[in-house]
Order: structure tokens, then C-alpha cells, then sequence
């Protein structure tokens, strides 16, 4: 089946370099998340993909179909190029009920009356939410407005789809049943999807694999696993999960001045641990206690399922594992 | 008399004839052309209830032949001026204003020499020897006041009016927008020896001047004025309307010592390479026409002096003094009196 | 049931229709372009043409003489006051009744809607009549002093620069309003209310907040009422000329008179160059627009100044509004203007003579409707493109179309009429003559003006509403009128609306440019002043023009409302 | 010291009643989280303290100070109750500078310049933004809007904050960062705050005590380990942190029909477990593992850290805490 290729791909607004000689595949089926920091280029990438942004540079095919290509001079209009994007801000059609933003695009194709309501009756269905089809968009919650948005781009029947923080104003509840409702979309429509978030919880969540972004380019890439357990960088580190991350050598003599990456649930604490420290604070997490343990010169954060230690006493622990990047 | 009448019958037999020939080639062209094209387009200033009574008079005649742009004497001029600038006027016939923009569109030889039957009916000093256009009629220019607001002494000259020590409210229709207002003014400024200084004790009053000529004899009817330089014939139709309605007419003439200015209002053909002939033909007659009696009987209602020795001009006093102005004179001095003017009235 | 919905959906390659959509683009870039092209430049070639080329010889004589001119300079400071005056007072109006109504539980809000809608109504021209008719010697302010002290000295006269600001901030004040309403409606409550809860008092909030928020706003329209001041000549032509003061529209009327259209295309270059210059000063003032994020609106409570409000709009309204409208209403039953109002000069015949008697009436009414609906209507079709173009492209050529469309507002109409001439009279675009000049140089003066009216809104739009529909492959022209034109749609209905009132009234274009059939409302209205009719027929053909006016307005509202979608957006 | 206390609290919009017989007591230097659902009327309760909405009903007081009395007929306006309030979309006048936007309540004051000075570049200093005084807000990012709105309703030196939703739009590790320095401001100026999230991560984070509403009223009310470890109703054990909600004789063959909450931490898989389950599915999650078990006619949800089980797996497993509501 189809996969995504970008090749060396450079974006640019103005003067300024936005994405710089990128390289990414993104294989059929397959739900890729791209994570990063806010500006580092995500959403640029998705309009670039889509072709609502003309890059400078480089080459983009999905199948057969080449999107984009410097070389050759191609460059597929967006229209072509089937794809379905939901946007961070919704952009429902304001003027426009909810069936109506479902079915518009329908309308255009001239299918016929019968099969349209099939449709929609059935999408609606999906998304729980027969009973608004004749309700604005500004009567609607957030997470009405999403769910509609990505019924819209689902009916068109796109070859593969790009969601650009589609969750990132919705409470937490709602969040886990619409992660759900997209993940459930990809595996039984059997389309690839890019992911945007800039939230590990709703990556961790939905994830085939993890993209990390930073400054438009690629800092890893890989299974969550992967990127969780073996970070590549500091900054990879820091944007999943917490992290100890500290000099090697504050826990061996070497001279080295390496760098070592220590989730806190790696951390045990144990009445035979290697290393003595104390307890500066503790936190209470709802599923764990964050504990901030004074070891030589360094703070370590300590997760721990029970809370029997006190502030201020003298503890031994372990390290289970630990990453060096 | 009898003469004259039959000429006239003549004139309408022939008349009747063209009017056949026109509406068989009506028939003949029908599916080629537009009747418009076959209709000769006239700009012309003048009271709008005597230029439709001519439309009408002509039209029963021959036909709807012609399409009477009615506007005002500046408007005309301007509206001329700027189509020719564009490349070519758009009018066939123009009619109204004063002599000085027919002076010019002559100069540059843009007027079409036409043939006037009867011109033996024309008094002489209507005559033009070495021109393409002609005069229609003329029009008196006297003093207006309103009875009821100018009590004091009567002025009794143009001179008086600007030199005296009364201090009237004057209005005047303003010589850079109105084209019979031009012609009054520069009437004054060579009657006072090209001398602006007249203008400068004009302003030196309660002085306002008008868009238009007829707003004079109105601003001063409305009691917005005392006294004012107008033709006399706007006030002849004030006073038959006012008699109509039934109200009354304050509005009263002085004749100047140094007589009534006197204004002629020509008519000439525009030249036009690609005028059909039979626009040609239409508007030759039509210039006829209003040189005939019957248009010129119409005018004359409305207030205007007839050109022709048959028609009196029973409206006026018999007695007045009149005076001309030399339009050549005035031609040349235009440019100079205009920028004085200017500077006066700024 | 998933299946279902699988085979249903409709596989995205099928259709070819698609495959025209980048031409379509270009195809509807290039038709927007040429239009305007053809309406804008082409006759804006031909003023500058003028100005420079005298019997196919390159010369600047015009310049020079102009130049060199204390008349220009002269006219150019009389120019200067009378903007300055209009702004001083029109915007201020403008803005404090929008504020009240948009701002404030006032009760009477839409009390106030429809005076100021109404005082747009009366052409300016006719405002400047009413003006005479009060404040003339013969006018009803004096007669009705000399009942109180019949012995007064009345020597005001109506005639001046001062008046001519009065009456033209009166006629321009309702654009500030409907303009500064608009803006006003943007601003969200919570930066009010953060006011607030920082300590600010309501009247430090509205000074420090409310009313700097709508400086963009107040910018951009305070350019418009610019231009239309510095354009205007009807109000001008008959307050301040027949006293000889000269602004720069009237010298160019005079250099018509005079026959110099030299000096005429000279002086309108320097009108626009001033408009243009004004226009980019205007744009460094450093505001940033407001984001509409959130449509809740604060309304201040207007507490104990009810009342004063409540003097201050009655004595406002009688000024602007009522003593115009019954001064006119007067005036429009007498016999001849300047009668004692008695009951024997009072007569229905104006209104005879109008409605009923007088073919060509009858004509120009049918007329000015015709070229207002096909103008207007085709004036907003073209800003529709011009703005989706600017909005979602961007590129140079769109900034391009967009500024180059903005250039007619601020020539004379009288200069537009003159450009047409020229442009029009020629084979092969011999327009001259026909409806369709006074159509085309409409269209040319409505286009920016229905630009200034919809580029608010569609400023406020969200790019990615149109980036979505490209990903669900709606063809451009779909995206236009079917997604992009609804939520622009309430400024180009005031638009409309706006240009479809000044097609009822607008002198100078119709006055050069009419013929024999296509005489207009403006041309009846300019004529039967300079005939043997008085005030009286024009204050007729006045009231008529403004019952007109409201009527029209009140039936498009309604008939735009039935299947308008506004509502709901904005609710 | 100052406590809010709001008693009988009722607040309508038109005939919705959207706040209803609501008590609450803010204690000084306290930082109370309030968490729900979209809707349920946080907003609405932080309006009603700040005196931007007239309550229908109640009585709220700070200190000796009467906001709000319906019986008395006292209602201070907004400008009187000095309270710091920050939005969550910022609430930047975009019309002026950082500085001018921070400077703005000070000016109201009409305290002297050389002051205003001293104190903006104390706050500067303290949000990390000295050098972006003179810059509009369209030119900030998210992050930086939100310092500068938290230091414009600090300067005039609030007894009581309100925070709505700061920091719904950040991104996590700058999110860390704003949370630390609000937690901070709290504690060096010792003043109570009330801040409203959705976000239970935050919450917990901050919180001194959470609150949680739902449909304007209070479900719970007490510190974060009571709150998680004692939910008193699904809805709370539902809405912080993830849970098992299952019968009671899911486990027990007793006839009553109450339920018991699990929290996933809480199974815990041992060979010499009580339970019998198998293995249906596994999800990574970064720091653990979630593991779907299936029992009986129930799945539970289980984290654990350590991946040793495979899908089908049969395993056993013991409850180690439980929670009847
Ligand atoms: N229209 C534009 N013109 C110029 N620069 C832009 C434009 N849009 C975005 N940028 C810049 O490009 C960079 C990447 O922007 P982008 O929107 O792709 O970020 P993002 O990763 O999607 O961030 P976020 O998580 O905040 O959405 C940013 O530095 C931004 O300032
Ligand atoms: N101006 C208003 N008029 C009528 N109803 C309103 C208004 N504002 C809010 N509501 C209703 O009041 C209820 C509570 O709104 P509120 O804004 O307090 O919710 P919230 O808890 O802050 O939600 P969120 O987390 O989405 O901000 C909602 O049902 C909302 O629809
Ligand atoms: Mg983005
Ligand atoms: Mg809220």
C-alpha cells in the first residue's frame, strides 16, 4: 500500500528557514506523532505536506502520486491531493450547520441525495453525534467542534491524514475518548495519519511511533519505547517524561563528562542501596510521590508508589537504569 | 405677414417630405442599424419648459429626429470643451451659452458652415459676416431688486450699484462657472473701461455670487438679496408662475442708465467627418427651425428677444438703452479679466 | 456498518472537474485584474495623460503653472481646514454614538441606528440645501428670531468654510458611526474587565481601553471621511463658492470652467498624491488589530447619565436630523420658496409635477435604480475577489490590485466623470453616450468603497477556514461564494447598501456623463435648481429621494434577512 | 489573616442556573485548585468572586471586607475588590507595550514614575522579560503573554488572586516553568489564589487543596492524596488520575452492589496473587506499562513498570488498596 516520502525537504517564510533538509517516511497504516515545542516548525511541516505552503525544496510523494518535486517542477494543488487535515482551530464553516459541514463536500461531488445521508447518518453515528446535525458550530462545545471537523475530513475518504493539535483545547475526559475515537478511525479506515501534539500524554496515548521535533529538524525517531527509554538528547529527555539528567561522573570517579538520563521511577529506594542521599521535599502526584533527594551536589527526582519516607531523612537507593547521551 | 406665413407652410411641406423619405429607410435599415443613429443629439441651455415646448414643436414636425440634452449655459461650455479635448464633441447641434466658446470652437474651425433659409427675415445686426454660427435670440440684462427689502435710494447705473454709498446685498451669478455670468461680467468690465476696480467695490459689499444665472432673480425673490445683475427674461417667468400659483412677486427691474447689457445666444453645428447625411440634413433644419417664426414666437414667450424683424419684442420697455459688447474685444481679455476676477473674489 | 460506510464514502479520484481549479485561479485573478484594469486604470492613464501630453508633445506647462499658482496654494490651505474641521467633528460624533450604541445599555440603541441611517440618507447636497433653507436671510431660523425680536439685525449668513464643515461632518459623521459600531463590536470583554480588576474606573477604562482599541478602526475610516472630504464638491460648490473661497475641488471645477483641463488633471494627480501620501502616513501609526478571539461584548451601565445622554442625542438629532428633515418637508409644500408658510402658498404641486407630471422624473428614478443595483452589485462581486485574493494569497500582484483599487475614492467624482470621458469617447470602447459609462465609472467609485467596508471582517477570518476546504478539494470558485462570501457578507451588504444610496444621489459623474434616457435622480436634482424652479422643487425631489432612500433600505434588509446566514454566525 | 469565604452562593444567567447553594472558604496563603469539566461553571464562580457578574444570591467577604451580600444588599464593584485575575487567552491590551500593559494599574494609582519604574523592573526581573519591555503582545509567544498578564495583576499588589485556565495553551516544559513561578509568587507574597484548570497534572503540581466541581457544584473538596485516594464518587476517581470502577462482588460473592475504585498502580501482579486474570493488551506509557487484564466479565487496568508479560498471558494478581464509593 501507499506510504509517504518526504526527501530533503526545506521550507522557508521569507528569509527565515523554517524546515531544513528533512527526510521522512511515513509507512501505510501507520499513526505518526510529531512531538515538539511550540514554533519548532510542526504545523509548517503539515501545510507543507498538504501543499497549502509551497516549500523551497525537496520532494514529496505519497504512492504513486508525487505531491511535490523542486526538480521536476511539480506541484500538486492541494485539492488533488486527497488529503484530510483537521486544524487546531476547528475551521467548521460558520455559516454552515453541521450536516451541511459534513456534506458540503459531498455535495460538490454531485452524489446523490440517498447515499449523502447514508453517510451521514453513519459518520454521525461515529462520533455521537446525531442528535446537533442542525446545530451551528458556535453552539457547540470544543470538543463537538473537533469531533465535526474530523467527521468532515473522514467522509471525503482521504488516502492518508494530517491533525495538527487537534485535541490541545479539550478536558482531559473528552481528550481520552476522542484519542481513542482517532485511533480507532486509523485502524479500521486503514489510513496514515500525522499526528501534532505537543502533549506526550496524548502521544504516548495514540502513538505508532514518535516523531521529536526541534528548530524544523528531526531529533529522533522511533517506537515510544525507544523514545522514552533511550533519549538521544537532553532535550528529547527533558520533552518526554521527567528526567534526571546529570554528569556521569557524579555518581562514578571517572573523568568523563558524559551525560546521563535517569527517569525517576528508575530510581529505587532500597534499605541495601548503592548510593545515600536525603530528602529535601516530597510531592504528592496522585499515582506517586515525587521525591527531590539530595545526592552529592545534584537534586534527584524519585517517584515512588508509598510515602513512608519524611523530609529530611537519610535514604539509600538504587539505579535500575539509566541512558547516556 | 402673408409672406412670412407662407414661407412657413413651405417650410412645413418640405418638412413633411423628409419625414416620408425617413421612414422608409426606417424600414430599410431596421435590422443594420438603431433608430438612435439616426438621431442628432443637441446640447442646450435654456428654461426647460421652453426648450420641451421646442422639442415638441419640432418633433411634431419631423419626427423624433433629435435628442435635446437640456443643461446649463457653464455646464455647456464645459462639457464641450472637455469632448473636444477627448477628440471629438459629441453634440451635433449646440445651442445656448454666450458667444465666447462658439468664438473659440469657430477659431479652431470646428463649426460646419450652414445654409439659413429666410435670412432676409433676420434683422441685420444679428448678421454675422465671417462666422459659422448664429444667433437665436438675445437676452436683456438689468438690474433686479426685491420692492419689498430695498427701500432706500434706487441705484441708477451698473456704476451706482458698485460705487454708491448704499449698502445693499448684491448677488451676481459668478462669471467662472457661469457662461452667461462671464458674459455680464465682462460686459461690466468693458463698460467700465477695463477697469476691475468695480469688482473690487462690488465685494466690497454684501456680495455673493451664484452657481447659475436664474438663481439670481431667485435668491432675490426669496429675500435673500436685495439687489442683483440679471437677464430680464428669468424674471418675465418668475411673474407669469408667480401669476399661476397665485403669490406675490416682489421682484421689480431697474433699467441702467448705461443701458441693458445685451447677450446673444447662438447656435452653431458642430463639425463632424463621419456624420451621416442625413444627421447633416436634420441638423441644418433644425437650426432653421429655430430661426423660424414659430420657434422664435415660443422663445420670445419665454422672455427672449427674437432676431427677426417680424417679431416684436413686446415684453420690453420701447424705450430702453441698450449696449453691446464687443464679444471679439471680450474673446481676448477673457484670460486677463479671469485672473483679476479670481483674485477679487477669492 | 463501518463497511457500510467505507463503500460509501466516495473515492477522491474521481472526478476531473477538479483539474481546473489552478487554472481557475488564474482565469478569475486574471478576469479581476482586467476589470479593474479597464474601469480603474485605464481612465486614471488618461487624467495623467492630460496632464503631461498637449498636442502629442511631453510638456509640464501644467505643472508649472499650477504650481506656481498662489490660487493652488490657497485652495490647498482652505482644503486643509475643511478636512481638518470634518474630522474634528465627524469622527468624534461618529465614534460617541457608536459608542453608546454598541457599548452601553442604552435603551434607545436602535432608535439610534435608524437616525443616523436616515441622516445618511439625505444626499449632502440636500443637506447643504437645508442649511440655506434655516440659516439664510429668507430662512426659517430668521423668520422665526424676527417673531421673537422683530426688530433683530440678521446678518448670518450661510455661507462659508465653517458651514461647509458642519454640513459635510453631518453627512459623513453616520460612516464613522457604522465603521467605529463595528470595531467596537470586536473588542472582548475580558479586556474591559481586566481593566477593572486592576483598579481602572469606567471611565478610565473606556479612555485608556475601549476607545484605543478602535484606533485602527478610526484610522482607516478617518481616511475615508479624508478623502471624501478632500473629493467632495456639491457641499462646497454651494457654501463656499458663492463667496469665492476656493478649496482644491473648486479650482478644479473653475480650471473646467475655464476650459483648462490641464490644470484639471494636474490638480487631481495632486489630490491624489495627497490622498496617497495621507494613506501611507496613516498606515505607520503602530496599532495592531484586534483579534476577534471571543464575541462577548461589555456593555457599560449608563447609570445616572441617562438623562444627560438623553438631552445630548435629542439635541444632537434635532440639529442633524429633524430640523433638516422638516426644513426640507416645509419647503418641499410651498409654492415658491421664501413665502410666508400661510396656508395660500402651501400646495401639493411639487409633488404633482414630480411623481406624475414629469417624464424625464419618472426616467431618472428607474434610471439611478438600474445603475445602483448593476453597479453596486457588480462593485461587490469584484471586491469579493479583489479581497479573497489579498486575504489568501497575498502576493505582490494581490497587494498590487488591492491598493490600485483603492485610488478613485479619493479623486473628485467630477475628475472620474472627466477620466471616463476621455477613456470612453473613442472607437473601439465608445461607451460615451450610453448607460454603460455612468455604470462603469460607478462601479469604479463603489469598488473601494465596498473594499473598506469588507476588508474589516475579512481580516478577522481564520486562513486555515479556506485551507480546510482546499484539503476537502472545494473548487476555488465554491470557496469564494460559497465559504468565504457568507462570512464577509454584512460589509458587503453595508456596502451595497452604501453605494446603492449614493447612486440615488450622486451629481457630478451622472451630470458630465448623461444623455438623452439615461438622466439620473442626481441630474434632476442639479437641474431643476438651475431652471425656473426654486428650492421648493428641489426640497420635493429631496424628500422623495429620502423616503426612497429608507424604504429601499429597510426592503433589502428584509429581503436579505429571510436567507441571510449573518444572524447565526454572529450569535 | 484574610480568608475568602463565600456562603449560599447562587449565580444564574437568565433563567440557566449555573452556580447553586456553592460554600467555600479560600484560607489565607492557601492555593486552591479548582478542576471540572468544561462548563461546569469555573469560570462562572471566579466572575461572580471578582464581581464581574452580580450573583443572583449569597454572600462573599474577604477579610473584613463585604463583596457581595444579596440579604444586605451590598455588591462592590470590580474595581474595589483588588483582585489579581489572570485569563487563560492572556487578556493583553494589544494596543500597548509590555511595559505600558504592565505599568497600566500603577498609573491608575497615580503613583510616582521613579516608583512605577522600580517596581516594573522588579517584576521584569522576576518573570524573566526585562528585555521585551517595549514590545507589543502580537510579538510574544504564548508563555511570555501569560508572564507578562501574571505580572500586570501582581503590580498592584492583589490580596487575593484568581487564575482561570493560565496555562491551557503552553507547552509542557514551559508549562513547568510557569507553574513553579506561580507556586513561588503564592508562597513570597503570601497570597491565597484560587486557580481553576482542567488539567489534573497541573493541579497536582500546585495545588495546596482541589476542589472538584461538576455542574456547579462541589464534588469533593480536601488536600491531593485525599482527593485521589479517597474519591467519593466515580466522577472524581474518574476524573483524577485513571481507575478501575468496578461492582464489589466482582470480586466478592457478597449480594450488596457498591462499587469499589482501583487505581491501576494499586494491582499489583504477583505469582501468589489472589486474582486470575489474562493478559489482553499492552499499552507503553512512558513511565510504566499499562496493562488491560481481563476478569471475570471486567477489565482492569493495570500499571506496572517492568514488561515482562506477553498478550494472552494468564497472570495472577493481588488488590493492594481499594476504595468503596
Ligand atoms: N506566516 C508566517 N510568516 C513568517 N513566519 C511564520 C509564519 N507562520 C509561522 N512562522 C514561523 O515559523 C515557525 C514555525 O511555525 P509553526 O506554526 O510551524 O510552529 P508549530 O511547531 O506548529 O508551533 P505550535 O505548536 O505553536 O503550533 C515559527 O517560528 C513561526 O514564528
Ligand atoms: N454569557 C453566558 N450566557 C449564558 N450562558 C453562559 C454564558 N457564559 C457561560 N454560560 C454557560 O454557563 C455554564 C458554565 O460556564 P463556565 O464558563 O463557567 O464554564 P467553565 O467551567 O469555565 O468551562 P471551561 O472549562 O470550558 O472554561 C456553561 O454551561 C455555559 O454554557
Ligand atoms: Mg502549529
Ligand atoms: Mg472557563
Amino acid at each position: 500500500m501507499k506510504e509517504l516520502v518526504i526527501k530533503n525537504l526545506k521550507i522557508e517564510y521569507g528569509k527565515n528557514t523554517i524546515i531544513n533538509n528533512l527526510d521522512l517516511h511515513v509507512k501505510k497504516d501507520e499513526l505518526l506523532v510529531i512531538l515538539g515545542p511550540s514554533g519548532c516548525g510542526k504545523s509548517t511541516l503539515l501545510s507543507g505536506v498538504s501543499g497549502l505552503l509551497k516549500p523551497t525544496n525537496g520532494y514529496i510523494s505519497f504512492g504513486e502520486r508525487i505531491f511535490f518535486d523542486s526538480e521536476k517542477k511539480i506541484n500538486m494543488i492541494t485539492e488533488k491531493r486527497e488529503i484530510g487535515f483537521v486544524f487546531q482551530d476547528y475551521s467548521l464553516w460558520p455559516h454552515m450547520t453541521v450536516k451541511d459541514n459534513i456534506i458540503y463536500p459531498l455535495k460538490l461531488k454531485k452524489i446523490e441525495k440517498t447515499k449523502i445521508n447514508l453517510i451521514l447518518d453513519d459518520i454521525l453515528k461515529d462520533i455521537e453525534l446525531s442528535d446537533k446535525k442542525d446545530v451551528y458550530p458556535n453552539n457547540l462545545s470544543g470538543g463537538e467542534k473537533q469531533r465535526i471537523a474530523i467527521a468532515r475530513s473522514l467522509v471525503m475518504n482521504p488516502s492518508f491524514m494530517c491533525l495538527d493539535e487537534p485535541l490541545s483545547n479539550i478536558d482531559p475526559i473528552l481528550k481520552m475518548r476522542l484519542l481513542k475515537l482517532i485511533k480507532k478511525i486509523q485502524i479500521e479506515y486503514k489510513i496514515p495519519m500525522i499526528y501534532v501534539t505537543h502533549d506526550q500524554h496524548e502521544a504516548f496515548e495514540i502513538a505508532d511511533r514518535i516523531l521529536i521535533m526541534d528548530k524544523g529538524e528531526i531529533i529522533q525517531s522511533g517506537l515510544p519505547e525507544e523514545i522514552y527509554n533511550e533519549p538521544n538528547s537532553a532535550f528529547v529527555a527533558k520533552f518526554i517524561g521527567r528526567s534526571n539528567i546529570v554528569s556521569e561522573n557524579v555518581f562514578d570517579r571517572k573523568k568523563n563528562c558524559k551525560r546521563l538520563v535517569i527517569r525517576p521511577e528508575d530510581i529505587e529506594i532500597s534499605e541495601k542501596g548503592k548510593y545515600v542521599g536525603f530528602v529535601k521535599k516530597k510531592i504528592f502526584r496522585g499515582s506517586f510521590v515525587e521525591m527531590h533527594i539530595k545526592y552529592n551536589r545534584e537534586t534527584l527526582i524519585i517517584h515512588v508508589n508509598n510515602d513512608k519516607h519524611f523530609v529530611g531523612e537519610e535514604i539509600r537507593f538504587n539505579i535500575n537504569k539509566s541512558h547516556v547521551i | 405677414a402673408n409672406n412670412q406665413l407662407e414661407s412657413n407652410q413651405n417650410a412645413q411641406t418640405d418638412q413633411n417630405v423628409e419625414v416620408n423619405q425617413n421612414v422608409e429607410t426606417d424600414q430599410e435599415d431596421e435590422e443594420t442599424t438603431e433608430p438612435t443613429d439616426k438621431r442628432i443629439t443637441v446640447y442646450i441651455s435654456g428654461p426647460e419648459n421652453m426648450i420641451n415646448k421646442l422639442e415638441e414643436e419640432f418633433e411634431t414636425d419631423r419626427g423624433d429626429v433629435a435628442d435635446f440634452l437640456i443643461m446649463s449655459c457653464g455646464q455647456l461650455r464645459s462639457k464641450v470643451w472637455t469632448e473636444k479635448e477627448a477628440g471629438q464633441i459629441q453634440a451635433d447641434v449646440v445651442f445656448g451659452s454666450d458667444p465666447l466658446i462658439y468664438n473659440m470652437l469657430d477659431d479652431e474651425g470646428l463649426l460646419d458652415s450652414i445654409d439659413i433659409k429666410n435670412s432676409e427675415m433676420i434683422a441685420d445686426e444679428f448678421k454675422l459676416e465671417n462666422h459659422n454660427y448664429f444667433f437665436v435670440n438675445e437676452r436683456y440684462v438689468t438690474l433686479i431688486y426685491n420692492k419689498k427689502n430695498l427701500t432706500g435710494e434706487l441705484p441708477e447705473s451698473y456704476k451706482d450699484l458698485a460705487y454708491n454709498d448704499e449698502n445693499y446685498s448684491i448677488v451676481m451669478a459668478d462669471a467662472r462657472q457661469s457662461s452667461t455670468g462671464l458674459g455680464i461680467a465682462i460686459s461690466l468690465y468693458q463698460l467700465n473701461d477695463n477697469d476691475i476696480e468695480y469688482f473690487n467695490k462690488l465685494s466690497a459689499k454684501d456680495f455673493m455670487l451664484t452657481k447659475s444665472n436664474g438663481q439670481v432673480p431667485s435668491l432675490i425673490m426669496e429675500g435673500q438679496y436685495d439687489i442683483g445683475v440679471a437677464p430680464y427674461d428669468s424674471l418675465i417667468r418668475l411673474r407669469k408662475k408667480a401669476k399661476n400659483d397665485g403669490y406675490e412677486m416682489p421682484l421689480e427691474a431697474i433699467w441702467p442708465e448705461e443701458g441693458a447689457i445685451i447677450i446673444r445666444r447662438p447656435i452653431g453645428v458642430i463639425k463632424n467627418a463621419e456624420r451621416t447625411d442625413e444627421k447633416q440634413k436634420t441638423s441644418e433644419e433644425l437650426v432653421n427651425f429655430f430661426i423660424s417664426k414659430k420657434a422664435q414666437l415660443i422663445t420670445s414667450k419665454f422672455g427672449f428677444a427674437s432676431v427677426r424683424k417680424d417679431i416684436e419684442n413686446d415684453f420690453i420697455p420701447k424705450d430702453i438703452k441698450t449696449c453691446i459688447i464687443d464679444w471679439e474685444k471680450a474673446t481676448k481679455d477673457e484670460k486677463q479679466f479671469k485672473e483679476q476676477y479670481s483674485e477679487i473674489f477669492k | 456498518m463501518k463497511n457500510n460506510l467505507k463503500n460509501n464514502t466516495v473515492k477522491f479520484l474521481n472526478k476531473n472537474s477538479r483539474k481546473l481549479s489552478y487554472s481557475n485561479s488564474s482565469l478569475i485573478f486574471l478576469f479581476t485584474a482586467l476589470v479593474v484594469l479597464i474601469i480603474i486604470v485605464f481612465p486614471l492613464v488618461y487624467i495623467i495623460k492630460i496632464s503631461v501630453i498637449k498636442d502629442g508633445r511631453i510638456f509640464f506647462d501644467g505643472y508649472i503653472e499650477v504650481f506656481k499658482d498662489v490660487k493652488t496654494y490657497r485652495a490647498l490651505k482652505n482644503t486643509v481646514i475643511l478636512v481638518l474641521g470634518v474630522l474634528a467633528m465627524s469622527v468624534p460624533i461618529g465614534t460617541i454614538l457608536a459608542f453608546i450604541r454598541n457599548k452601553t445599555d442604552y435603551k434607545y440603541n436602535k432608535a439610534i441606528d435608524y437616525f443616523v441611517f436616515i441622516n445618511f440618507c439625505i444626499p449632502s447636497y440636500v443637506l447643504s440645501v437645508a442649511w440655506i433653507e434655516c440659516i439664510s436671510r429668507g430662512g426659517f431660523l430668521h423668520r422665526i428670531l424676527k417673531m421673537i425680536l422683530p426688530t433683530i439685525k440678521y446678518d448670518i449668513s450661510p455661507y462659508s468654510l465653517t458651514a461647509a464643515i458642519i454640513v459635510l461632518s453631518i453627512h459623513l459623521y453616520p460612516l464613522v458611526y457604522f465603521a467605529v459600531g463595528s470595531g467596537l463590536k470586536q473588542i472582548s470583554d475580558i479586556l474591559e474587565k481586566t481593566s477593572f480588576l486592576l483598579g481602572g474606573s469606567k471611565r478610565k477604562t473606556i479612555l485608556g481601553i475601549t476607545i484605543p482599541l478602535v484606533y485602527p478602526t478610526l484610522i482607516s475610516i478617518g481616511f475615508l471621511v479624508f478623502t471624501r472630504t478632500i473629493a467632495n464638491f456639491g457641499v462646497v460648490s454651494n457654501l463656499v463658492l458663492p463667496i469665492g473661497t476656493e478649496v482644491l475641488t473648486t479650482r478644479i471645477f473653475q480650471a473646467i470652467s475655464e476650459l483648462n483641463l490641464t490644470v484639471v488633471a494636474v490638480l487631481s494627480i495632486l489630490l491624489m498624491v495627497i490622498s496617497l501620501a495621507v494613506f501611507k502616513i496613516s498606515k505607520r501609526v503602530k496599532y495592531k488589530e484586534i483579534e476577534n478571539t471571543n464575541n462577548t461584548i461589555y456593555y457599560y451601565a449608563l447609570g445616572k447619565y441617562r438623562i444627560g445622554v438623553n438631552i445630548m442625542l435629542s439635541i444632537f438629532f434635532s440639529i442633524a436630523l429633524f430640523i433638516p428633515l422638516v426644513t426640507l418637508l416645509i419647503s418641499s409644500f410651498l409654492k415658491r420658496w421664501g413665502l410666508p408658510i400661510e396656508m395660500e402658498y402651501l400646495t401639493l404641486n411639487n409633488y404633482k409635477y414630480i411623481l406624475f407630471e414629469s417624464e424625464v422624473t419618472k426616467r431618472a428614478f428607474a434610471n439611478s435604480i438600474f445603475f445602483g443595483i448593476f453597479s453596486a452589485t457588480s462593485a461587490v462581486i469584484i471586491t469579493l475577489f479583489i479581497l479573497y485574493f489579498k486575504k489568501h494569497n497575498n502576493r505582490l500582484k494581490d497587494k498590487l490590485l488591492f491598493s490600485i483599487s483603492n485610488l478613485p475614492l479619493s479623486m473628485p467624482n467630477i475628475v472620474l466623470a472627466i477620466g471616463a470621458t476621455f477613456a470612453w469617447i473613442n472607437p473601439p470602447f465608445k461607451l460615451y453616450g450610453t448607460k454603460w459609462i455612468i455604470i462603469i465609472t460607478y462601479i469604479a467609485l463603489f469598488i473601494p468603497i465596498v473594499l473598506k467596508h469588507a476588508s474589516g471582517l475579512s481580516s478577522n477570518i481564520s486562513l486555515s477556514i479556506d485551507d480546510s476546504a482546499k484539503t476537502l478539494g472545494v473548487p476555488l470558485i465554491k470557496r469564494i461564494f460559497v465559504l468565504y462570501m457568507p462570512q464577509i457578507f454584512s460589509g458587503l451588504l453595508s456596502g451595497w447598501i452604501i453605494c446603492f444610496l449614493i447612486s440615488l444621489r450622486e451629481i457630478p459623474i451622472s451630470l458630465l456623463l448623461y444623455r438623452k434616457g439615461t438622466e439620473t435622480i442626481g441630474v434632476m436634482l442639479f437641474m431643476i435648481q438651475s431652471n425656473s424652479y426654486g428650492l421648493e422643487t428641489t426640497s420635493t425631489l429631496a424628500v422623495i429621494v429620502i423616503i426612497f432612500s429608507v424604504i429601499g433600505n429597510v426592503l433589502v434588509k428584509k429581503i436579505v434577512k429571510g436567507n441571510s446566514v449573518n444572524e447565526r454566525i454572529s450569535d
